[in-house]
């Protein structure tokens, strides 16, 4: 187990372990998203109290679990690079963050175009969606550092302290921000409590949570081995590698 | 000395069309440079919705006060973005020598300061009017109200660039230019605070908006026309 | 006095800093083809008359002339004619040296000659640097950037601050050839310098800053 | 060798005081360089005063929405203000070398890091405690909310000065370093913001404000006990 | 291998900046009263194996040990006994030189005489400077203040990257004779210059660096 283990933490081996698994989960994902979606659409029934927009839901829940799912997982690797200095968990968070800002956006999208016909606004200042819109604003903040950093060892680095100092007060802005609401409640409206959804429902919703799942791993197979073949460019496996592809 | 002029080919100083090319090498000067760091463009843009969506963290929740102070909460935010890029107008030019090198330019001080201050507009200013409206409807303001406060902004933000690239010459070379900056340049920005913040409440009480807004297309007439000399003096003196 | 074929004049010139005065009633004439060496311990105010005879700074006292006429009223068609390399390089840190090139001839409003401008950073020993943004290059990369777009400008005056800071041997002999071609063409420098230079061969002015009043810094 | 070794008297380092030596040697330096250069320091009290004072500007004379919107709007400027003066943190000390040379002191990174936080809250976030007062009243607050404010800018902004220091050393020497900065460092604000604006909300609205200060507090000593540790990795990632 | 009286050795050093690979497998020691002269053209990496041996940059491979210890581990110790003055001064534009002195002996922890500093300021030129803020002085009386605070220091190890830019020739000599008194009284030193030095009578050991691949900027 462990031998394996250090085996694939190695770039250049982890680079062909991910070029074989990104199709299956990519193929799985798609899969997955046609049934959830038809679920979603055709199957379920028609909720009685919010009509047909409330089938924004199957897309809304999923990408708002993932951006906080992606944001520990992005720790995670962060930690693992900055204690051990393993060159392969600074790539895994690179390759994270764009899906995890992608999904974050997506259920700040979702939300407001659910908001309108629920609420008559696009956007109030829930202590949910707040929160949610400042998950966001930490993936912006961790990109643009690394875009602002040429030298990617400097750039790997900073950027994960800067996830490390995030995912240390994730728990505390949403703490604050929910408490926050709460004592200035006066306002007319809040998100409704999820109405008992029908099991129909929970399948299709669990079904696109499994989706988005393995879009985001596929994605990031995909993307770490880019940045594996950028990183690497100058050893001899990827100049091999080149010449073979041309 | 002939054979000397020769071997020289001074480009010719007559050419009418110098000082635009001029104008527009230092704009496109500035803009490459930004480009160059691709957050850079993006992060101006979140950097003034975070400090709008600072206010309701700090202010609560109600929408009714939202949609009251939400015009003045995006015009202020626009100003201190300006102000906050500011400062870096000409000093990362002057720390490297290459603002001396301008200044050593055959064309007019003028335009170098007039060309970044356009520079400026364009990196912080367009982005801003892009964002305004998703920030517009995180304050509940009504559509029309959303398009007047566009409005604004389009003629407000380059007085801010352009008063701005005054302060920012006054304060690379005097010592509390610091304070200069603040100072001279907030009071002079509070005209168009209130012609801008005042056109959005105008729309948005039923008023009318067009008296502020031509006021402050005026005052923006009357900055373009001084401020770039200004500037230009002021750098010629913090450069000795 | 008004000898036409004197480029650049000085009459007069006095220059304080602070309250300190660094020289008085200093003239002088530099023809085509000549190179002014101005020499002084440090702190002796080089730099500081360099940056008058630029027309960066405004002098306590006297005049600079360009061509007969004063640098005030002349400006445009002095600063067409003139490049200064100072202290600092006025390479931008984030550009490659040919986008630094391209921008000082730009900034100058001088056309550049793309192709020349490759074979002067090739010249000067930048070739493996070229995609680098000058902010990691080396400090003597940095310097020989600079001084391939006082190449490429193609000036008729040129006035350097220490060309030769931070420069390996064969850059100090690059500097050498390149001071003596511009003076074979016809064309005139004033620059200061700390080290030894060989300069066998060409017309120089030497010139000696800060004498009058015994200088701080280099005794 | 032992000829050699008398020839330098190396300083001893058991010196159990050492460590809070060094802090304080720190903090004095910064202070001392801020008090040399007065018109830097004044900049973000007068950008303080200036933000708040732009609001009624802004959004209109009525005293019941400024009392609503004050403490907000206070808590907020403070934020900003702590953000203009930080991208100065450790970058000057970067250009001309000085901070190589505190990395290189034998007392560990850390001690710097702390060090010039504090400086910077005792620069600037002293000041702005001492002026907020005048503020309040001009918001028309109750005396209790005032002193409210002020207890909460005393534990609030110890906090923007710590975190801050992580966002300036992450983003030291990079181009548009003080957008970038923002960018990172105000969402970690959040809490403060909340907990601090909030309660001075709490003794507006009679619901009490202890609870609030207490969380305030707790963060403080989170921050307090994690942000010098970062930072100092963040410094050292950045000299690299 | 252990050899008590090494101070600095350095053991299969490679470092690399961005993607090129500045050297490998660099090894050496160097004794008490013994001077590193690091030679190289422009850009071949002296300036990083500099700041490797500070232990302000890490190494790609390899280690740098401090009386035998990897600076890593006995940073403390090391930096007691070392100053390093870089290309840049660390100089404070807003302090005087003496008062940029006093900072600087308190940040390296080390207590400061200030009488000896003043007759140091004085010996290095700078008598007439002394209520002057760093940021009006010239170019070479600035880098002159950096050395009076490496002479204050009276550091075991001297690490100076060009130490003789910007001086003039009494600057060249004043340092001439700091090395040879540090190398007399039993200290090291690693340096690195462009220009040429006498440095008859003392030890010397040179290094260059970057022959391996040629090298950008000096060819
Ligand atoms: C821009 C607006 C919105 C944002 C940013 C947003 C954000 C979120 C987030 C972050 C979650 C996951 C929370 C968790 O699992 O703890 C979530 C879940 C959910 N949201 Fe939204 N939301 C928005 C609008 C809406 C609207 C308008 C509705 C419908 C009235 C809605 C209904 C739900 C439901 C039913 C869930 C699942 C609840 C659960 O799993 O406990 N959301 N949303
Ligand atoms: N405000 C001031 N007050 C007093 N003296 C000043 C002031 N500003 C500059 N000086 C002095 O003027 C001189 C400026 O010299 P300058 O920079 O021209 O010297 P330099 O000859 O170029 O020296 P280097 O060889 O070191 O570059 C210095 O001696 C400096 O101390
Ligand atoms: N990110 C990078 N990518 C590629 N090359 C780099 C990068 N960073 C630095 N370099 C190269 O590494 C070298 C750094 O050299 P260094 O500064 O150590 O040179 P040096 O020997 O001190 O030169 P000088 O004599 O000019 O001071 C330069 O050739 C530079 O071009
Ligand atoms: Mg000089
Ligand atoms: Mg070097």
């Amino acid at each position: 187990m462990s031998i394996a283990w250090f085996k694939y933490s190695s770039p250049m081996t982890f680079y062909g372990l991910a070029g074989h698994l990104a199709p299956w989960f990519g193929w799985g994902a798609a899969i997955l998203a046609v049934i959830g979606l038809y679920i979603g659409f055709f199957v379920a029934p028609t909720d009685f109290q919010q009509g047909e927009a409330y089938r924004v839901i199957f897309i809304h829940v999923p990408a708002a679990w993932m951006s906080m799912f992606i944001y520990l997982v992005m720790a995670f690797w962060s930690a693992v690079g900055l204690a051990w200095n393993t060159r392969l968990s600074f790539m895994m968070a690179r390759a994270l963050a764009p899906t995890g800002a992608l999904f974050a956006f997506l259920s700040l999208w979702t939300g407001a175009f659910w908001g309108k016909p629920m609420w008559g606004a696009w956007w109030v200042w829930d202590a949910r969606l707040t929160s949610a819109l400042i998950l966001f604003f930490l993936y912006v903040g961790i990109m643009a550092l690394w875009a602002a950093i040429d030298d990617r060892r400097r750039g790997d680095r900073a950027g994960a302290l800067l996830i490390l100092v995030g995912a240390i007060n994730v728990p505390i802005i949403y703490f604050s921000v929910k408490w926050w609401n709460t004592l200035h409640q006066g306002a007319s409206i809040s998100l409704t409590k999820a109405p008992s959804m029908a099991s129909i429902m929970l399948t299709g919703m669990l079904i696109m949570a499994f989706a988005a799942w393995f879009y985001s791993i596929a994605v990031a197979l995909v993307r770490v081995r880019g940045i594996i073949l950028e990183r690497e460019r100058q050893t001899e496996w990827v100049k091999v590698l080149l010449e073979q592809r041309s | 000395m002939t054979a000397m002029a020769s071997a020289y080919d001074t480009p010719s100083a007559d050419d009418s069309f110098a000082p635009m090319r001029f104008l527009g090498t230092v704009i496109r000067r500035d803009v490459l440079l930004a480009a160059r760091r691709r957050g850079d463009w993006l992060t101006s843009q979140f950097f003034f919705v975070m400090v709008v969506s600072m206010f309701p963290l700090g202010i609560g929740p109600e929408p009714e006060i939202l949609r009251m102070i939400g015009p003045g909460v995006v015009w202020v935010a626009a100003l201190l973005a300006s102000l906050l890029s500011l400062p870096r107008l000409f000093a990362e030019d002057f720390r490297d020598g290459s603002l001396e090198q301008m200044l050593l330019s055959p064309e007019p001080t003028v335009l170098v300061t007039l060309g970044k201050a356009l520079a400026h507009w364009c990196i912080y200013g367009i982005p801003l009017l892009i964002i305004t409206p998703v920030l517009g409807i995180q304050f509940s303001l009504p559509a029309e109200a959303i398009g007047v406060l566009v409005l604004s902004l389009l003629i407000g933000t380059p007085i801010l660039s352009l008063l701005g690239s005054v302060g920012a010459a006054l304060t690379l070379g005097l010592r509390g230019g610091g304070v200069l900056l603040t100072l001279l340049i907030l009071p002079l920005y509070v005209p168009a605070l209130i012609f801008g913040a005042g056109a959005v409440d105008g729309a948005l009480s039923g008023v009318g908006y067009s008296a502020h807004l031509s006021l402050l297309a005026a005052f923006l007439v009357l900055t373009l026309m001084v401020a770039p000399w200004v500037a230009a003096a002021a750098l010629r003196v913090s450069l000795e | 006095m008004l000898d036409v074929s004197v480029l650049l004049s000085v009459h007069d010139l006095a220059c304080a800093r602070g309250e300190r005065t660094l020289f008085t009633d200093m003239s002088f004439g530099l023809k085509g083809g000549q190179l002014l060496l101005v020499r002084g311990g440090n702190g002796r105010g080089k730099t500081s008359l360099l940056r008058l005879l630029c027309g960066l700074a405004t002098p306590l006292a006297g005049e600079v002339r360009w061509r007969g006429e004063s640098i005030r009223s002349a400006r445009d068609a002095y600063h067409r004619e003139m490049t200064y390399v100072g202290h600092v390089n006025g390479v931008k840190d984030d550009l490659t040296p040919l986008e630094n090139l391209r921008m000082a001839a730009a900034i100058a409003d001088r056309p550049l000659d793309e192709a020349h401008a490759l074979d002067t950073l090739r010249t000067l020993g930048l070739e493996r640097c070229l995609d680098l943004p000058a902010r990691v290059l080396s400090f003597g990369q940095r310097r020989r950037v600079a001084l391939s777009g006082l190449v490429v400008a193609g000036a008729l005056l040129w006035i350097l601050d220490e060309p030769l800071t931070g420069l390996d041997v064969h850059g100090v002999a690059l500097v050498e050839s390149l001071l003596r071609a511009q003076v074979g063409r016809g064309g005139a420098v004033v620059m200061t310098t700390h080290q030894p230079l060989a300069l066998d061969g060409i017309d120089i002015v030497p010139l000696v800053v800060g004498e009058l009043s015994p200088a701080p810094g280099g005794q």
